[in-house]
C-alpha cells in the first residue's frame, strides 16, 4: 500500500464517516444498537433539524407576502412569476430525485457505470435549476425588485436563496461523489455514502414542493 | 484527605451549622415579599390604585397563596429528610436502606394534584385575560407616543370631556387623566420597542412601531401615580420614566382649560429674544409651539411639544425637576446629560440660555 | 481471542433479536412509476394557475392536497421511509410536526389566516 | 534550523504581513482588516515554529538520525505546469491592463493560484525521495483545496453560462430552452445507460460536447446581452443594484401600477 | 525560500533508517500526550474536559461583568458604569451566562458521561465531536473578541428588533453578537446530531433505553430540543444578519415589518432552550442522589416520562414571553394555559427526588449538598415561574426584577448548582482525585447563602416596580435596601467561586481516590479513574438499570443490596478499588482501535471566524474564510478516521502515556516503501 493509497483511504467522503471504533468506519450497519448506520441516522436527524430552518422561513415569507403595506415600494414578487418557467425548474428538480434515485439503484447492484452516469445526470439537472433561479432572480431585479425594495422581496430572495444555497451544495457533493466513482472509489459497500447524500438531496426536492405551492402557486 | 473508605468521609457525618439558615433565609424572604407593599415604594406593583391594577392584585394574591402553599409544603419535605434521614456519624455502611423503587399511585397523585390546582388558577385567570381586554364605550381616549426616550400624549375633541380645540391638547411625560374615569390608551412608537408602565393603575404594555395597542387605565383617586418605561430601548432606557396625574373633576376642568389656550407671543425682552433664539438655534426644528411653531424639519427625531411645557413638574422623560430652574439651565447646556438623549443643540451662551428659559417660562 | 471480538460477538447476538428491517427496496420500474406520478401532479398543479376562477375555493385545498400527496410519494419512496426503519420516519416526522405546529401557531397569532 | 515543514508556515507568516500592510495601505489606513491579516500572519508563525522546535518534518534532521551519508541522487522532482501557467497569468493581466476590464483579475487570479499550487509541489518535491510519497504529499495538502474550489467553479460555470442563455432569449423562450435541455440531459443519461456497451470514448464525447455547447451558448448569448424587461413600478430604486450598465432595462410605463396595498390579502 | 531550490534528495535504500515525518508539519498527529494531544484529540473525554474548563472560563467572565452590574446598582444614581457600558455589561452577561457557559457545561457532562454511562467507547462521530468543540470555543472568542474591536453587543440577550437593528445600533456589536451565535449554534447543531446518534446507537449490549441512566436520557432530550430549536434562532440570527448588512427589511418598520417576528423566532427557541438548560442539570442530580441516598432513583420510569413531557410541552408556551406585546388575548389565553400545565411534569421530578431522600441513608458530600440545594431552590424559581404564568398579572411582573429573580432561581439554583453536583461528583472520575469535601462545603454554604442573599431580594425590588435592563434608578423608590443586599449577595458568590477555584488547585495532591469512591450505580464507575482512552477494556453488558450496581450487589431475602465478595471491573483498577473486592478483567487491549487526532477540525473551525471578520469588514476575507471552511471539510471527509498509519500507541492499554512517538522509529514509510500492510503498528492490528 502506498501512502498515496492512505491519504485517500475508502472513507474518503465529504460527509462525516468516522466510525466509532475501526472496524465501524468501514462495515456495514450492524454494530450499532438499532441495527441502523451513524451515518444514515445523524442525516435523519440533519434533516428533521432542517425542517424548521426552512419552515421559519417560509413563514416568514407568507406573512410578509400577506401584509398589507400601504405605499410598498416595488412591484409585488406575485406580480413578477414566471409560472410555466417555475413549473419547469420544478418538473427538473423532481426528475433529478428521480436520477438520484436511480444512481443509488444501480450503485447497490454494483452498477458502477450506470451509477456514475444518473449521478451526473443528477448533478447536471440540479444546474440547471439553480441557473434558472439565477435566472429568475435577474430577471427580478431588472423588472425593479431587488434584494432590498421591500418586505416581500427580502423575504422572497432568503428562503429561495437559501433553498438555492442548498442544491447547489448538494451539486457539490453530487460532483464530489461523481469523482470519486471515476477513480474507482465508490464501491458498492459505500453505496449508503450515495443514499445519504441522496436523502440530502430529496430533501432539497420536498422542500421546493412546498416552496412551489405556497409561495408560487397559491395567490396571495 | 480523601477517604478511600465508601463512601463518604466521617467529617461529612457533623451537623453543618448552616442547615437552619435555609428555611430562616426563606421564611425572612417571604415576610418581606408579603410585606413589600411597605408605603415608601411609590411605583409598587403591591400597592394597586385603580380598578384595572387591583383586578391583577386580586389574581395574584391567591396564586402568591398557593405558591407559598407549595413551596412550605416541598421545602418542608426536603428539611423534613434532611434532617430525618441523614446519615449518622457510627452508622453502620453497609446496612442499606429498603430499596424502594417508586409507586404508581403516589406518581398518579401527585400529577393530578397539582394539574388541579393549576386548572383551579387558570380558571381564575383567563375570564381575567378577555376581562382586561374589554374595551370600554364612554372611556377618555388619549393616543400615547414612547419614543426615545419620553412619553407624548395626544388628546382628540372629546366634548364630553371638555376638550373642544380642534386639534385636542398634545403633551409630554406627565399624563393627565380624571380620576375614577376608565381611560383608553392608543399606543404608538416612531422608534423601537418600549412599553407603557404605570404599575398601580394597570399592568404594562408594549409599544410596538408599526402597530397600535390599546391598554386601559384607571385612578380610584387623584393623585400622581410614577412608572416607567418596561422594555429595554436604548442607552437611556432607565430614564424613560412617566407621572400619570389623576384630578379630581374641578383639577380636570381647569387643565383642560390651560392646555387649550394658546401661548402668547412674546414682544419684550429677554423672553422676546428667547423666541428669536428658539428658531435661530434649531429648536424649532425638532419642537413643535402651537401657534408660533408648527412644522418641524422632515428628519428631526420625535419630540416633545412644548406649548405648555411649564404647565408640568417634570421633563426629558421626567428625570429632572421642571421647578428646578437650573436643571432646565443644566439641560440646554448640555441635553447629553441624559446620556444617549437623541437632542442635539450647538453650544449657546450664558444670556442664550436665560433668554431661551425666559421663553420656555412663557410657555404654560 | 480479543476482548473487543467477543462484545462483538454479543452484539450480533443481541442484534439478532433486534428487529432489523431495510434492504428490499423497490425496483428502478416503481421509482420511474412515482415520479410519473409526481409530474403528472406538477402538471395539474400547474393547471390550477390557468383555472383559478374555475376552481374558485377548491383552489387552495386543492393545490394543499396535491403538495402533500408530492411531499409523501417523495420521502416514503425516494427516500425509502415506507421501506426503512421507522425510527427515520418519527426523527423526520418529528421535526416536521413541530415545524408546521410552531409555525402554524406563530402565524396565528398575527391573525393570518383570518 | 529552519525545517521543511515549518518553510510553509514561515512564507505564509510573511505573505500575511505583506499583504497587511498592502491593505493597510491600499485600504486607506483601515485597521481592522489589518489586524486580522496580522493575526493570520501570527497564527501562521505557531506551527511554523513549532516545526521548528520540533523538527518536522526535515529531510535533512531525518538524514541526520538516520546517520551515514547518503548515496546517489535520484530526481524526485514531480512534473509541473507551474510555471507554464504563470505565464499565462502574467499575460492576461498584461493584456487586461492593456484593455482593460476583468481580465487583470483573471490574470492576477491564474498568477496567484499557479504560484501556491508551485510553491506547494515545490516544498513537496523536496520532502523525500520517493516521487510517489512526494505527489501523495502534495495531494494530502492540495486535494481538499483542489477539488472544492473546481466543483465550485464547475458548477459556477454551468449555472452561469445557462443562466446567460436564459436570460438572452425572449420570455417564453427561456421556459422552451428549458425543458428543453432538461430533457435532453434527461434523454442522453437514459440512452446512454439503457446502453451499457457505448464505447466511453463515446460517452466522453457527448459529454464535452455538451460542456462546448453550453459554454459557447453562455459566451454567445452573453455577447448578444439580456432581453428587454419591463421594470415595474419602483424600479429605480434598485438602479444600484441592476448592476453594471444595463441599458436595455424597460421603461416600465405601460405596467398598470399596483395600487398601493393591493398586494395583500 | 527558494521555490526552484534543487535540494539533492536522499535516496533509500531498504534496510535504511526510514525518514520519520515526510508530511513535516502535515503529518497526521499520533500525540496522546501534550498540548498537541489537546489540539487534535478527537476523545469525547478530553473533549469533555475541554468544555468544561472553557465554559468555567467563561463563566469568570460572565461573572465579572455581573459583578459590575451590581457594582452600578449598589446605589441609586450609580456611576461605576455609563449606561452604554452597562447595556454591554447585561447584554453580555446574559448571553455569556446562557450560549457560553451552561450550554457548553452540559456539553460538557453529556459528552464526558454518555459513553461512559452507556458503555461505548466513545461518540458515534468523534471527529465531529471535536470539530463541535472547537467551533464552539472559537464562537466564543469571536463573539468576545468585540469588547476590543469597537464594543461588545448592547441589545440584551433577546436582542428585540428594531433596537438591534442598524438604525438603532449602528455600531458592530449586533454584528458580533448575530454572527457569534450562529457560529456556537453550529457547534450546538452538530454536538445534538452526535450525541443523539451515540444515545441510540452506540449503547453496550443489552443497555435498553429504559436502561439509560437518567442522566442519559435527560441529555438526550436536551439534545432532542437542541436538534429542533437551534434551526429556529438560525433564521432569526440570519433574518437580523440579512437586515444588518444586506439591508433587507425582516425588521425594517417603515416598510411595513412587524418587530413581533423577531419574538417570535427568538422565543420559539428561547423557550426549549431554557429546557436545554435545565433538563441535563435535572439529569445530574438524578444520579447524584440515589448515590448519596443509598437507593435506587424513585420512580424512574415516570422521571424519564416526565422528561420527555417537559421536552415536548416546552414548544407550546414560548408566547408567556410576550404576554405584554400586544398579541392578543386569544393568544394569551392559550399560552398561559400551557405555561401553567409545564409545571405538572417538573412537579413529578421533584416528588420523584424527594421520594428518593425519603427514608434513604444521606450522605452529605458537597454532591449532594448541591443537588438537594437544586431541588430546593430551583421550586423557588419554579413558583415564580407559575405565577408568571398569570398572563394578566405578569403585565406588572414582566420585564422587572421579579422576572430577573425567578430566571436566577432556576439557572443559578437550577442549572448553575445542577453543574456544581456533577462537577463535586464526577471530578474523582474524571481525574482520579476528589475534590476537597472540606473546602467543598464552605464552597456550598458560601454559594448558597450568596445567592439567595442575591436573589430573594429582586422578588421584591420587581414587584414594588423596578424594571431590569435599567443602567440606573433614582433615590426614593424603596428599592436602595434590597439593592445593596443583593450586591453584597454577588460578591459572596465570588468569593464561593474563589473557593471553588481554590479547592481546584489545592485538591490535585489529594490521593487517588479509587475506580469507584462513592459506590456509585452507573457503569462509568466500573472503569478506572479516570477511565482508559477506550473507557472500557471490557465492553459492559447491562443487564439491569443501574447496572454497575447489581454487579456489586447482590440482594437478600428482603431485597436489601449485599455485598458480593468480589466483583469485576470494565478495565485494569487501583490497588484501593481492588482492595474492596474489584477485579480487573484480562484482556489484551491492543486490539482496539480508536479514530486517530486530526487538525481538521481545528482548521475548519478558524475558518468560521474568519468569514465572520470578513462579513463585518471586508468580504474577501470571508472568501478565504470559505476556501478554508471548504477545505477543512474536504480535508476531513478525506482523511480515514482511522489513520492507517498510526501504530496503536495512541492509546496504550493502561491509559498510561505511549513513549513519545518522536523518539520511536517510525513506520509510515517502512509501509509506503514495502507496500505491506505491516510495519511495526499495523502489524498488531489492522480494520479486520
Ligand atoms: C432553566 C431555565 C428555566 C426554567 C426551567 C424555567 C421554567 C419556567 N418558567 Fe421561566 N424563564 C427563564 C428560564 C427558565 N424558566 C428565563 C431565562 C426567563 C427570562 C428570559 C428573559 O426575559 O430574559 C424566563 C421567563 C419566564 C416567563 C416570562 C416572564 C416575562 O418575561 O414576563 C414565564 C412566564 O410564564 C416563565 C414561566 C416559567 C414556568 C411556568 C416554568 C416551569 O417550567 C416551572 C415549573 C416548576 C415548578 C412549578 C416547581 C416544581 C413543581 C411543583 C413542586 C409542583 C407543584 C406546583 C404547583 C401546583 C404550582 N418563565
Ligand atoms: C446561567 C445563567 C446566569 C447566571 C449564572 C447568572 C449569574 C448572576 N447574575 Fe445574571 N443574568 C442572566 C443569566 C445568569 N446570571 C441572564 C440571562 C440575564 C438577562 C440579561 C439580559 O437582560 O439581557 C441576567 C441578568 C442579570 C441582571 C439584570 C441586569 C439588568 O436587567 O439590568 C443582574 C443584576 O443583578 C444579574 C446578576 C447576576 C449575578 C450577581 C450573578 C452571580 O451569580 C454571578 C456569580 C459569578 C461570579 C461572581 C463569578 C466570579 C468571578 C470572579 C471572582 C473572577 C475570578 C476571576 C478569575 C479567576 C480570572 N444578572
Ligand atoms: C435634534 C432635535 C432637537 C433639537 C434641535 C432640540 N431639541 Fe429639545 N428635545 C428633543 C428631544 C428628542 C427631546 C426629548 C429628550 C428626552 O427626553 O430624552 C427634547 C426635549 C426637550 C425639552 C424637555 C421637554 C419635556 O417636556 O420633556 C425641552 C425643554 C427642550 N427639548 C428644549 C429645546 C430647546 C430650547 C432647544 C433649542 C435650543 C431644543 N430643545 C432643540 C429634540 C430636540
Ligand atoms: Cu423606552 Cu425603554
Ligand atoms: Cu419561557
Amino acid at each position: 500500500m502506498s501512502v498515496a493509497d492512505q491519504t485517500m483511504a475508502p472513507t474518503s467522503t465529504p460527509v462525516e464517516s468516522s466510525g466509532p471504533l475501526a472496524h465501524d468506519a468501514t462495515a456495514a450497519p450492524h454494530h450499532t444498537s438499532t441495527g441502523l448506520s451513524n451515518e444514515k441516522l445523524g442525516m435523519w436527524l440533519f434533516l428533521g433539524s432542517e425542517c424548521l430552518l426552512f419552515g421559519g422561513l417560509i413563514s416568514t415569507f407568507l406573512l410578509y407576502r400577506a401584509k398589507d403595506v400601504p405605499g410598498m415600494a416595488g412591484p409585488a414578487v406575485g406580480d413578477l412569476y414566471d409560472i410555466p418557467f417555475t413549473s419547469v425548474s420544478s418538473f427538473v428538480l423532481l426528475m433529478s430525485s428521480l436520477t438520484m434515485v436511480l444512481s443509488l439503484s444501480a450503485i447497490q447492484r454494483a452498477d458502477q457505470r450506470r451509477a456514475r452516469t444518473w449521478l451526473l445526470t443528477t448533478a447536471l439537472l440540479g444546474g440547471t435549476f439553480v441557473a434558472g433561479q439565477v435566472y429568475e432572480f435577474t430577471a427580478f431585479v431588472r423588472e425593479g425588485l431587488g434584494y432590498t425594495t421591500n418586505l416581500q422581496s427580502s423575504a422572497f430572495y432568503t428562503l429561495t436563496g437559501f433553498h438555492g444555497v442548498h442544491v447547489t451544495l448538494g451539486i457539490v457533493m453530487l460532483m464530489s461523489l461523481f469523482v470519486m466513482s471515476l477513480r474507482g472509489r465508490l464501491s458498492s459497500e459505500r453505496a449508503e455514502t450515495v443514499e445519504i447524500v441522496g436523502l440530502y438531496w430529496h430533501f432539497v426536492d420536498i422542500v421546493w414542493i412546498i416552496i412551489f405551492t405556497l409561495v408560487y402557486l397559491i395567490p396571495a | 484527605m480523601a477517604d478511600l473508605a465508601p463512601p463518604v468521609s466521617n467529617r461529612d457525618a457533623k451537623r453543618p451549622m448552616g442547615a437552619w439558615r435555609k428555611p430562616t433565609v426563606v421564611a425572612l424572604v417571604m415576610a418581606l415579599v408579603l410585606t413589600g407593599c411597605a408605603s415608601d415604594a411609590p411605583q409598587s406593583a403591591l400597592d394597586p390604585a385603580g380598578p384595572y391594577a387591583r383586578t391583577l392584585d386580586g389574581l395574584f394574591n391567591p396564586v402568591m397563596w398557593v405558591a407559598t402553599a407549595v413551596f412550605v409544603l416541598v421545602q418542608g419535605v426536603i428539611v423534613y429528610s434532611v434532617f430525618k434521614w441523614r446519615r449518622r456519624a457510627g452508622d453502620d455502611d453497609d446496612a442499606m436502606p429498603a430499596q424502594l423503587h417508586g409507586n404508581t399511585k403516589l406518581e398518579i397523585g401527585w400529577t393530578i394534584l397539582p394539574a388541579l390546582v393549576l386548572a383551579l388558577v387558570a380558571i381564575f385567570t383567563i375570564p381575567v385575560i378577555f376581562e382586561l381586554h374589554a374595551k370600554p364605550a364612554d372611556a377618555l381616549e388619549v393616543s400615547v407616543t414612547g419614543a426615545k426616550y419620553w412619553w407624548g400624549y395626544t388628546y382628540g375633541t372629546q366634548p364630553e370631556f371638555g376638550i373642544t380645540q380642534a386639534d385636542g391638547i398634545v403633551t409630554a411625560n406627565e399624563l393627565h387623566i380624571p380620576a375614577e374615569q376608565t381611560v383608553l390608551l392608543r399606543l404608538t412608537s416612531p422608534d423601537v420597542i418600549h412599553s407603557f408602565w404605570a404599575p398601580r393603575l394597570n399592568g404594562k404594555a408594549d409599544v410596538v412601531p408599526g402597530r397600535e395597542h390599546t391598554w386601559l387605565l384607571e385612578a380610584d383617586k387623584p393623585g400622581v401615580y410614577s412608572g416607567q418605561c418596561g422594555e429595554f430601548c436604548g442607552t437611556s432606557h432607565a430614564n424613560m420614566r412617566l407621572k400619570v396625574v389623576a384630578h379630581d373633576q374641578a383639577g380636570w376642568d381647569d387643565w383642560v382649560e390651560r392646555m387649550q389656550r394658546v401661548p402668547l407671543e412674546p414682544v419684550t425682552g429677554s423672553a422676546a429674544r428667547g423666541f428669536q433664539l428658539f428658531a435661530q438655534k434649531g429648536c424649532s426644528g425638532c419642537h413643535q409651539v402651537d401657534g408660533a411653531y408648527e412644522t418641524v424639519a422632515p428628519n428631526s427625531p420625535a419630540a416633545p411639544n412644548l406649548t405648555h411645557l411649564f404647565s408640568r413638574d417634570c421633563f426629558a422623560g421626567c428625570i429632572y425637576d421642571l421647578n428646578d430652574r437650573n436643571e432646565m439651565e443644566a439641560w440646554l447646556r448640555n441635553p447629553q446629560r441624559k446620556a444617549g438623549s437623541l437632542m442635539v443643540v450647538g453650544a449657546l451662551s450664558e444670556q442664550e440660555i436665560d433668554d431661551l428659559y425666559a421663553y420656555l417660562e412663557t410657555l404654560e | 481471542m480479543s476482548a473487543e471480538s467477543t462484545a462483538a460477538a454479543r452484539h450480533e447476538e443481541y442484534q439478532a433479536q433486534t428487529e432489523h428491517e431495510g434492504a428490499d427496496h423497490p425496483s428502478e420500474r416503481s421509482y420511474v412509476g412515482i415520479a410519473l406520478i409526481l409530474a403528472v401532479l406538477t402538471a395539474a398543479e400547474v393547471a390550477t394557475f390557468y383555472f383559478e376562477e374555475e376552481l374558485g375555493a377548491l383552489l387552495i385545498p386543492a393545490l394543499i392536497v396535491m403538495m402533500i400527496v408530492k411531499f409523501f410519494l417523495v420521502i416514503m419512496w425516494f427516500m425509502h421511509l415506507r421501506f426503512d426503519h421507522n425510527l427515520f420516519t418519527r426523527i423526520f416526522v418529528s421535526g416536521l410536526v413541530l415545524a408546521v405546529g410552531v409555525y402554524m401557531a406563530a402565524l396565528l397569532t398575527f391573525k393570518f389566516f383570518s | 534550523m529552519i525545517t521543511t515543514g515549518s518553510r510553509f508556515w514561515f512564507a505564509l507568516a510573511g505573505l500575511s504581513v505583506v499583504a497587511a500592510a498592502v491593505y493597510f495601505v491600499s485600504s486607506g489606513y483601515e485597521k481592522y482588516g489589518s489586524l486580522v491579516l496580522l493575526f493570520a500572519a501570527v497564527a501562521a508563525m505557531i506551527p511554523g515554529l513549532a516545526a521548528v522546535t520540533l523538527r518536522d518534518g526535515t529531510v535533512p534532521a531525518a538524514a541526520d538520525d538516520g546517520g551515514g551519508p547518503s548515496a546517489g541522487i535520484a530526481d524526485t522532482r514531480l512534473p509541473a505546469v507551474w510555471p507554464a501557467l504563470m505565464a499565462l497569468g502574467v499575460g492576461f493581466v498584461v493584456v487586461g491592463l492593456a484593455v482593460g476590464g476583468a481580465l487583470v483579475y483573471v490574470g492576477f487570479g491564474i498568477l496567484a493560484v499557479s504560484l501556491v499550487e508551485w510553491m506547494v509541489q515545490s516544498w513537496a518535491e523536496c520532502s523525500t525521495a520517493d516521487p510517489a510519497v512526494n505527489q501523495a504529499l502534495r495531494n494530502r495538502i492540495m486535494y481538499p483545496i483542489e477539488f472544492p474550489a473546481l466543483a465550485a467553479i464547475g458548477v459556477a460555470l454551468v449555472v452561469i453560462a445557462f443562466s446567460r442563455v436564459l436570460l438572452a432569449v425572449p420570455r417564453t423562450g427561456s421556459t422552451v430552452v428549458a425543458i428543453v435541455v432538461a430533457s435532453l440531459i434527461l434523454a442522453v443519461a437514459t440512452l446512454l445507460s439503457a446502453r451499457p456497451r457505448v464505447s466511453s470514448s463515446l460517452v466522453t464525447a457527448v459529454v464535452v460536447l455538451g460542456a462546448v455547447a453550453l459554454l459557447a451558448g453562455g459566451i454567445v448569448a452573453g455577447v448578444a446581452g439580456e432581453r428587454n424587461f419591463e421594470a415595474h413600478e419602483g424600479g429605480h430604486e434598485e438602479a444600484g443594484e441592476a448592476g453594471e450598465g444595463h441599458e436595455n432595462v424597460g421603461g416600465g410605463g405601460d405596467e398598470p401600477a399596483a395600487d398601493p396595498g393591493g398586494h395583500g390579502g | 525560500m527558494a521555490l526552484t531550490e534543487v535540494r539533492p534528495p536522499l535516496e533509500l535504500t531498504a534496510g535504511d533508517e526510514p525518514l520519520r515525518k515526510p508530511l513535516g508539519a502535515f503529518t497526521r498527529p499520533t500525540s496522546s500526550q501534550g498540548w498537541r494531544s489537546w489540539i487534535t484529540t478527537v476523545d469525547h473525554k478530553k473533549i469533555g474536559i475541554m468544555y468544561g474548563a472553557t465554559a468555567m472560563a467563561f463563566f469568570a467572565l460572565g461573572g465579572l461583568e455581573a459583578l459590575l452590574i451590581r457594582a452600578q446598582l449598589a446605589q441609586p444614581n450609580g456611576q461605576v458604569l455609563d449606561p452604554q457600558v452597562y447595556n454591554q455589561m447585561f447584554t453580555m452577561h446574559g448571553t455569556t451566562m446562557i450560549f457560553l457557559v451552561i450550554m457548553p457545561m452540559l456539553a460538557a457532562f453529556s459528552n464526558y458521561l454518555i459513553p461512559l454511562m452507556i458503555g461505548a467507547r466513545d461518540v458515534a462521530f468523534p471527529r465531529l465531536n471535536a470539530l463541535s468543540y472547537w467551533i464552539f470555543l472559537f464562537g466564543g472568542l469571536f463573539l468576545y473578541s468585540s469588547f476590543v474591536l469597537g464594543g461588545p453587543p448592547d441589545s440584551g440577550w433577546f436582542n428585540y428588533a428594531p433596537q438591534s437593528g442598524v438604525v438603532h445600533s449602528p455600531g458592530h456589536g449586533i454584528d458580533y453578537w448575530t454572527l457569534g451565535l450562529q457560529i456556537t449554534g453550529i457547534a450546538s447543531l452538530l454536538g445534538a446530531v452526535n450525541l443523539i446518534v451515540t444515545c441510540l446507537n452506540m449503547r453496550a449490549p443489552g443497555m435498553t433505553l429504559l436502561r439509560m441512566p437518567v442522566f442519559v436520557w435527560m441529555a438526550l432530550v436536551a439534545q432532542f430540543l437542541l436538534l429542533f430549536a437551534i434551526p429556529v434562532i438560525t433564521v432569526a440570527l440570519f433574518l437580523l444578519m440579512f437586515d444588518r448588512l444586506f439591508g433587507a427589511n425582516f425588521f425594517n418598520v417603515s416598510a411595513g415589518a412587524d418587530p413581533l417576528l423577531w419574538q417570535h423566532l427568538f422565543w420559539i427557541f428561547g423557550h426549549p432552550e431554557v429546557y436545554i438548560l435545565i433538563l441535563p442539570a435535572f439529569g445530574i442530580v438524578s444520579e447524584v442522589i440515589p448515590t448519596f441516598a443509598r437507593k435506587p432513583l424513585f420512580g424512574y420510569p415516570f422521571m424519564v416520562f416526565s422528561g420527555i413531557a417537559i421536552g415536548f410541552m416546552g414548544w407550546g408556551v414560548w408566547v408567556h414571553h410576550m404576554f405584554a406585546s400586544g398579541v392578543g388575548p386569544v393568544s394569551v389565553a392559550a399560552f398561559a394555559l400551557t405555561t401553567m400545565f409545564i409545571a405538572v411534569p417538573t412537579g413529578v421530578k421533584i416528588f420523584n427526588w424527594i421520594g428518593t431522600l425519603w427514608k434513604g441513608k444521606l450522605q452529605f458530600t458537597t454532591a449532594m449538598m448541591f443537588a438537594v440545594g437544586l431541588v430546593s431552590q430551583f421550586t423557588i424559581g419554579g413558583l415564580s415561574g407559575v405565577m408568571h404564568s398569570v398572563a394578566p398579572h405578569d403585565t406588572q411582573q414582566t420585564d422587572t426584577y421579579f422576572i430577573v429573580a425567578h430566571f436566577h432561581y432556576v439557572l443559578f439554583g437550577g442549572s448553575m448548582f445542577g453543574i456544581f453536583a456533577g462537577m463535586y461528583y464526577w471530578w474523582p472520575k474524571i481525574f482520579g482525585y476528589k475534590l476537597s469535601e472540606r473546602i467543598g462545603k464552605k464552597n456550598f454554604w458560601l454559594m448558597f447563602v450568596g445567592f439567595n442573599l442575591t436573589f430573594a431580594p429582586m422578588h421584591i425590588v420587581g414587584l414594588q416596580g423596578m424594571p431590569r435592563r435599567t443602567a440606573t434608578y433614582p433615590e426614593g423608590m424603596g428599592w436602595d435596601l434590597m439593592n445593596l443586599l443583593e450586591t453584597i449577595g454577588a460578591f459572596i458568590i465570588a468569593v464561593s467561586f474563589l473557593v471553588w477555584i481554590y479547592n481546584v488547585v489545592a485538591s490535585r495532591k489529594n490521593p487517588h481516590a479509587g475506580a469507584d469512591p462513592w459506590d456509585a450505580r452507573t457503569l462509568e464507575w466500573g472503569t478506572s479513574s479516570p477511565p482508559p482512552v477506550h473507557n472500557f477494556d471490557v465492553e459492559p453488558t447491562a443487564e439491569h438499570l443501574d447496572e454497575w450496581w447489581h454487579v456489586k450487589y447482590d440482594e437478600d431475602e428482603q431485597g436489601r443490596p449485599v455485598r458480593r465478595q468480589s466483583y469485576t471491573f470494565y478495565s485494569d483498577v487501583d490497588e484501593a478499588s481492588k482492595a474492596r473486592g474489584g477485579r480487573a478483567p484480562e484482556v489484551d487491549t491492543s486490539s482496539i482501535h480508536l479514530p486517530s487526532p486530526s487538525y481538521w477540525p481545528v482548521v475548519i473551525a478558524l475558518a468560521l471566524p474568519l468569514i465572520g471578520y470578513g462579513l463585518i469588514y471586508t468580504y474577501w476575507l470571508a472568501g478565504i474564510g470559505g476556501l478554508l471552511l471548504f477545505a477543512g471539510v474536504y480535508g476531513l471527509g478525506l482523511e480515514p478516521s482511522v489513520d492507517p498509519e498510526a501504530g496503536h500507541d495512541d492509546h496504550a492499554a493502561d491509559g498510561h502515556p505511549d513513549p513519545d512517538p518522536d523518539t520511536e522509529t517510525g513506520t509510515e514509510l517502512v509501509d509506503a516503501e514495502v507496500g505491506a500492510p505491516g510495519g511495526a503498528g499495523a502489524s498488531k492490528e489492522e480494520t479486520p
